[in-house]
């Protein structure tokens, strides 16, 4: 295998992820979609890592690093999306327009 | 051989079920699928010879993640979710803005076609572990009280709400 | 270091306002002032060492920014931006105190406000043209909003107006920018570079770069025929921006012209003169006219702006040290006269909402102080010897003299119509008898209007008997902008 | 004490911003008795030069500069720093005006006291006439023509402020505005004869610009346009045809102001101006011989007016126009000496006139003459010092007018007969209208019993002064006059006499050509009248004892009373003309047309703004904006379905596109915008 393979692997999976942060309606979509571009970012690192500088796995640390952000990060981001639900009663991303001027 | 099939047939699982996660209509499918896609992640990583990794992505995506989500998902959804569209109208924007964006990144990808492992993999666990608790000692603490903080953050939206 | 104090201060200021909840006014306004303040003291400190005597650009400060452009964060003063960087300072100070008045959205207008003094600081210290660019865009964006939100009646279609007329100016602007640059064999912006390359480049591309350049300065200063975005800005501005845009916002057209236009383009700027010359008496004449005809203060005093201006194209047009002085002091007298005035229909337009001239009558009797600071600031803007209004305007005529007499003697009329609607104002607003609608309606000023206008008015005395404090800081800088 | 002189000016600013910002309005405030005192210590600084230069003592003139502000400037294509001088310059017709200056603006002042004692705005008027002194004072002591047009321009203000006094009343109202724009449309024309002057010489010094002259070094052309230019000024300033229109107005004001306007400080300065710039008019013959005419011109019609007129204090404004015309004309025909002699006299007893009849309306309480008669039974001092005046005014030997005209005369004799004629009937007019004017006021039968009966002699604040200008207009002449003091008092400049203290005058580079020359250069020189012809015999004794003693008489008979039929008469049978003189002319008419047609330009000029300019270049460019807008808006809608709303106006248009990218809430509307532009950069940057 080439290190071409995983980062064509890598990026269809980034692409996805972005395709759907994009049209998911449900701002659960949404996260799960930005897991999977988590994802595609940690399969690059390891595979940089592999094909590229076995030698210090720098490149699995940071992924492991990134795991947890993603952990954290998605923790929060539910923990929102219930409290924004009980307000609001909906988690379609459309209904949301609190940005707004 | 047994190489390529097993990283062709991890990489199928990954995608399809990733465009499942995002087309499927109903969100309790696509939370399984999720979980299916970071799967066969982790399986990638086992193919790549990264056992920690492997082992941190089932741990923590697969059976954390992926099973949180499934939670909120059944929790908040409801009956009517699945009468709803659940993709918006901007799809076909969004499709020409991943299709304008895979030309560069494949090709990126294509530059490295010649690249192969320098050598077979080797356990990494134990220089992970040294790396964390000597030169990445502060990024690990650091990461810890992020954990800490998300943690707190998530008690503390939660708990306010439910106590009003 | 100190220009980028001055300049930047307020900008941090306007973040820490961020910061601010939004109930909290009194810290905005505190911060507010803080940032203004800073600024100004920062200036007022550069005067002592201002060197009088040296024409070139003083308290330099450059590094590099984009360096694959060339294009570096570079800053100094001479004696034709000094001058107006004080004025700037002094003016938002001024305007700020002014802003107390503003009860609704606090928060967000102090931010663009202190926004807007950054830009405007900016344009005058910037010695790199894409610098420079940047900062006279910023301009724009808070002009936009402090009109749009904070304005009159037809706010939105003032600052949708203002907004897409200096703005499609300012395009023309920065393609006449590029074509420099791309002209330049030594692929730079700095503007000290430039003004050496200028001279050489050819007549005919001089010509094409100045119309560029001029389009978009001529929008700002307002030059005819580009100044009927001025009066409906003013009218529906609120207060303390009216202020600004009159005594700053103009300014950086007039500068432009000097520093842009005249120092890199000397041949375009030559081959130029006769239209601008004929411009400036259409200014002078055509503004006084129309201000008589207005029956809205404001308006009146936007048209005003439009004279008064004429006279700095007027003594730019002469190409004599005098005019060039008179232009420069003319526009700080502007600013500061019709910043005075600006305040002072603000003041009775908080008392009775309107600004219709013949809605009042005998005001002069029931309040006296207000009577004697718009009789004074008026009798300055019409150019009375002993104010300030009177030196600038004489210089600019006496600059422009020998080389434009017709011209300037037509310009003469000017003055007449300017006294003609000043006078008129007065009699129709503060003589006669009392208006009894505004029985008890009609108190004299608050000390914080005085604070606001007192400071302006004791300069348009202190510079009208005394002009050597203004002129002395000019005065080297002009001679060696004519010995080129 | 001449080193103090220039304290002169400025003692009266400051008493007037005390008086000004010193207390609230209180009429038994002590505060203007600041303004008497200063302009008290100013006349005695005046005296004290003027008896310095009369005995002996004193060389004059005495030019002192200081360094006013830098400049920078351009002449003859080199641009240096120049540093303006502002400075005193007393030559003995300055010295004299000083002191006639001082001491009227003393009287009036004392005057007000009684007089003004009940107005509301007691206090404001002694900062305004100490102001008013104060800018008439720069103008006379200024070596600096710039200066100088700084304080006929505040003297123009004050002018403004007393008029309009009143400002309650629309009649000062108006009156106030049409004397500041007459004035200022003069103005206009000393502005542009400054420009030139600097324009040609490089200076604004008086004794330089004599220089410049007296060298030859100013073209006869440009000499002639400025001259002209100072001529427009003073016509508007000294109230000369046709811009005379607006000092009968100005009697709206206070009686003692208007004392003060018409007789030492506004008009004055018009005469004034054209004779420190004297040396421009001898250059150019043209200005000087249009001066003669225009002067003769505005005499006449003047003089005419104040024939039909009814009100006290409007036949003395026409007779001041009148007066100034004698002055104008003088100065036209060569006779310096007796246009600047004339005016010191005049000042005097112009001066009691107005505060004469400011007495009698006081005591009467109305302006109109056919009211009054009888006066001299009640009011015998104010009579006296009234009969004085009039005496004066019309040239009856040995009162200072006396002199003054016949100077006057004799000038316009060896000028031009045409010139002389008509003015020796002018003046007879004038000694027909103000016997006249004492006639119908003191003398006869009183007409208004009410008012006669409740007409008392003013105080003694009121009279002293009456009888202090009296005692001047009494004397002044005679003393003027006695052993050819005059011609030293009021040496006519001539453009040979300084020519070489130029010469002499080292040329340095850091200043302009020919700048940097002794300041004491002399601006002129005593000299002798030149050979000149006296009248002849039968005019030099004739006018004196018969012509002018014939035309008061006639006067007096004719509006002796108790019926005016001769005079009656007179009116229906020269009904046109009568009807022209009393509609002034028709100028009064011509100014508001004018005035009518510029607000009809203005209101063309307004239109023209809002409808063609506006539309041209500013809708105009928005249609174009507009077409681009709908432009990408096809192509928006093409892409990216929910931006703009091509529906509507321009503005519409942009409000929404800017709203909804700016400010429209959805989230996923700003991830689109990363996306696109990520996926732009990752593709751009990454195939290249």
């Amino acid at each position: 295998m080439t290190l071409a393979d995983y980062m064509t692997v890598s990026a269809l999976l980034f692409l996805i992820g972005v395709f759907g942060a994009l049209t998911r309606r449900n701002i659960i979509g949404i996260l799960m979609s930005i897991e999977l571009m988590f994802n595609a970012a940690n399969l690059n690192l390891a595979a940089f890592d592999r094909f590229l500088h076995p030698e210090g796995l720098i490149g699995q640390t940071l992924a492991i690093f990134t795991i947890t952000v993603a952990a954290a990060e998605i923790v929060v981001g539910l923990a929102l999306l219930l409290a924004i639900y009980r307000n609001t009663d909906t988690t379609y991303v459309e209904d949301f327009h609190l940005l707004k001027g | 051989m047994l190489e390529h099939i097993v990283f062709y047939s991890l990489s199928a699982v990954v995608l399809l079920s990733a465009l499942a996660v995002v087309t499927l209509k109903n969100t309790v499918h696509s939370s399984l699928m999720l979980g299916l896609s970071l799967a066969g992640v982790a399986g990638l990583y086992a193919a790549l010879g990264a056992d920690f990794l492997f082992a941190a992505q089932i741990m923590v995506y697969v059976s954390g993640i992926a099973v949180l989500v499934m939670f909120v998902v059944m929790l908040l959804g409801r009956a009517s979710d699945l009468h709803l569209r659940q993709v918006n109208e901007y799809w076909v924007a969004a499709l020409a803005v991943c299709g304008v964006a895979s030309v560069g990144l494949l090709r990126l990808a294509g530059a490295r076609s010649a690249t192969f492992a320098a050598a077979a993999a080797q356990p990494g666990t134990r220089i992970i572990g040294r790396l964390f608790l000597g030169e990445y000692l502060l990024p690990f603490e650091l990461i810890s009280l992020l954990l800490l903080a998300a943690l707190l953050g998530a008690v503390f939206f939660t708990h306010k709400e439910s106590a009003s | 270091m100190m220009l980028s104090l001055i300049t930047w201060a307020p900008l941090v200021g306007a973040l820490l306002v961020l910061l601010i909840p939004k109930e909290n006014v009194k810290a905005i306004q505190g911060v507010g002032f803080l940032a203004s303040g800073v600024s100004l003291l920062a200036s007022l400190l550069l005067i002592l060492s201002f060197d009088r005597a040296t024409a070139g650009f003083q308290f330099p400060e450059q590094w590099s920014w984009i360096p694959s452009f060339n294009v570096s964060y570079h800053l100094g003063v001479d004696g034709l931006s000094f001058p107006l960087v004080l004025l700037t300072t002094f003016m938002s100070f001024i305007a700020l105190i002014g802003s107390m008045g503003i009860k609704e959205r606090v928060k967000e207008y102090f931010f663009w406000f202190l926004v807007l003094e950054t830009g405007m600081l900016g344009v005058f210290v910037a010695l790199d043209l894409i610098l420079f660019y940047v900062f006279w865009e910023i301009t724009l964006v808070p002009m936009y909003f402090l009109i749009g939100v904070w304005g009159g009646p037809k706010k939105e279609f003032a600052a949708i107006k203002f907004f897409l007329y200096t703005l499609s100016g300012s395009v023309f602007m920065l393609l006449a920018i590029l074509a420099m640059y791309f002209h330049n064999p030594a692929r730079t912006f700095d503007m000290i570079e430039m003004m050496k390359a200028g001279a050489t480049w050819s007549p005919r591309f001089q010509e094409l770069v100045f119309l560029g350049l001029y389009f978009g300065l001529a929008i700002k200063i307002p030059a005819f025929p580009f100044h009927t975005w001025l009066p409906l800005a003013h009218v529906e501005a609120p207060t303390p921006i009216s202020v600004i845009l009159a005594a700053v916002l103009l300014k950086m057209g007039v500068y432009g012209l000097l520093r842009l236009c005249y120092q890199m383009l000397p041949a375009g700027f030559a081959w130029f003169l006769p239209a601008l010359v004929v411009i400036a008496v259409i200014n002078i004449v055509y503004g006084a006219l129309c201000a008589m005809a207005q029956t809205d203060m404001k308006k009146m005093v936007a048209y005003s702006s439009v004279n008064h201006m004429g006279y700095c194209l007027l003594g730019i047009a002469g190409m004599t040290a005098a005019g060039f002085s008179g232009a420069v002091l003319q526009m700080i007298n502007h600013g500061i006269i019709t910043g005075a005035l600006f305040l002072l229909v603000g003041v009775i337009y908080d008392r009775a909402h309107t600004r219709d001239l013949s809605a009042f009558g005998g005001l002069a009797a029931r309040l006296p102080v207000y009577f004697g600071l718009m009789a004074l600031t008026c009798f300055a803007s019409l150019g009375l010897p002993g104010l300030s209004g009177f030196v600038g305007e004489f210089l600019c005529f006496l600059g422009a003299f020998p080389l434009w007499k017709w011209q300037t003697t037509i310009s003469v009329l000017g003055i007449i119509a300017t006294a003609a609607f000043f006078l008129r104002m007065i009699q129709k607003v503060f003589l006669g008898a009392f208006n009894e609608k505004w029985e008890g309606h009609m108190p004299d000023m608050t000390p914080r209007e005085l604070l606001s206008v007192v400071p302006l008015a004791v300069l348009t005395v202190l510079f009208g008997v005394y002009p050597k404090w203004p002129l002395d800081l000019m005065n080297a800088t002009v001679v060696a902008l004519l010995r080129k | 004490m001449i080193e103090y002189a220039w304290l002169i000016p400025l003692i009266p600013v400051a008493a007037s911003l005390i008086i000004l910002f010193g207390a609230k309005e209180d009429p038994h405030s002590p505060l203007p008795w600041i303004g008497i005192g200063a302009i008290a210590v100013c006349l005695a600084l005046s005296a004290a030069i003027l008896w310095g230069f009369v005995s002996g003592g004193v060389a004059l003139p005495y030019e002192k500069n200081w360094d006013w502000f830098s400049l920078a400037t351009t002449i003859g294509g080199q641009s240096f720093v120049w540093t303006v001088p502002v400075g005193v310059l007393i030559d003995p017709p300055a010295a004299v005006l000083l002191f006639v200056v001082s001491l009227v603006s003393l009287m009036v002042q004392v005057y007000s006291i009684s007089y003004m004692h009940d107005d509301t705005r007691f206090k404001r008027f002694f900062a305004f006439v100490s102001f008013f002194t104060a800018a008439m004072l720069g103008l006379v002591v200024s070596s600096n023509i710039l200066v100088g047009f700084m304080c006929w321009e505040l003297m123009g203000l004050t002018s403004y402020l007393l008029i309009g006094f009143w400002f309650e009343r629309p009649g000062p109202c108006e009156a106030q505005k049409k004397a500041f724009m007459t004035t200022k449309l003069g103005d206009s024309g000393l502005y542009l004869a400054l420009l030139l002057l600097y324009a040609k010489t490089g200076t604004f010094q008086l004794t330089q610009l004599h220089q410049h002259f007296a060298l030859g070094l100013v073209a006869p052309a440009a000499a002639t346009v400025a001259a002209f230019g100072i001529l427009l000024g003073a016509m508007g300033k000294s109230a000369q045809a046709p811009l005379m229109v607006w000092l009968p107005d100005a009697m709206e004001g206070p009686t003692p102001g208007s004392a003060l306007i018409h007789a030492a400080t506004m008009v004055a300065a018009g005469i004034l101006v054209v004779s420190k710039l004297y040396f421009v008019f001898l250059a150019a013959p043209l200005a000087m011989e249009t001066a003669a005419w225009l002067g003769l011109i505005t005499a006449f019609m003047a003089a005419a007016m104040a024939l039909v007129s009814h009100d006290i204090k409007r036949v003395l404004a026409f007779s001041t126009v009148s007066q100034l015309g004698f002055m104008m004309c003088a100065l036209g025909c060569g006779g310096f000496t007796a246009g600047l002699f004339h005016l010191t006299t005049h000042a005097f007893f112009k001066a009691l006139l107005f505060l004469g009849a400011g007495s009698v309306i006081h005591a009467v309480h109305t302006n109109d003459m056919r009211q009054m008669g009888g006066l001299s039974r009640r009011m015998l001092l104010t009579f006296a010092t009234m009969t004085v005046a009039v005496l004066a005014i019309s040239g009856i030997w040995p009162f200072a007018g006396f002199y003054s005209k016949d100077m006057i005369l004799v000038a316009a004799w060896n000028h031009e007969k045409a010139i002389f004629w008509p003015l020796l009937f002018t003046a007879l007019m004038t000694a027909f209208y103000m016997t006249r004017l004492l006639t119908l006021t003191f003398l006869g039968d009183d007409r208004d019993h009410e008012r006669f009966h409740h007409a008392h002699e003013s105080p003694a604040l009121i009279t002293v002064p009456l009888l202090v200008l009296a005692f001047f207009s009494l004397t002044a002449g005679m003393a003027i006059a006695h052993d050819g003091l005059a011609a030293r008092l009021f040496p006519k400049p001539a453009l040979t006499a300084a020519a070489p203290a130029v010469a002499a005058a080292p040329a340095t580079t850091a200043t302009p050509p020919a700048v940097g020359a002794a300041p004491a250069a002399n601006t002129s020189e005593v000299q002798t009248p030149e050979a000149e012809q006296e009248l002849p015999d039968w005019l030099k004794f004739g006018i004196p004892a018969f012509f002018v003693p014939g035309a008061m008489l006639l006067a007096f008979f004719m509006y002796r009373g108790p019926k005016f039929e001769a005079a009656e008469s007179i009116r229906n049978t020269f009904a046109p003309i009568t009807t022209l003189l009393d509609r002034r002319w028709y100028l009064d008419d011509a100014f508001l047309a004018l005035v009518a047609f510029c607000d009809q330009v203005a209101a063309l000029a307004f239109w023209i703004d809002a409808n063609i300019v506006d539309r041209v270049f500013v809708d105009g460019w928005g249609l174009l904006m507009r077409i681009l807008a709908e432009i990408s808006n096809f192509f928006d809608g093409a892409f990216v379905d929910a931006t703009v709303d091509g529906v509507g106006g321009l503005s519409n248009d942009l409000g929404v596109g800017l709203r909804s990218l700016v400010a429209d809430g959805q989230v996923q509307e700003y991830m689109m915008y990363a996306a696109i532009a990520f996926s732009l950069a990752a593709t751009l940057i990454l195939t290249r």
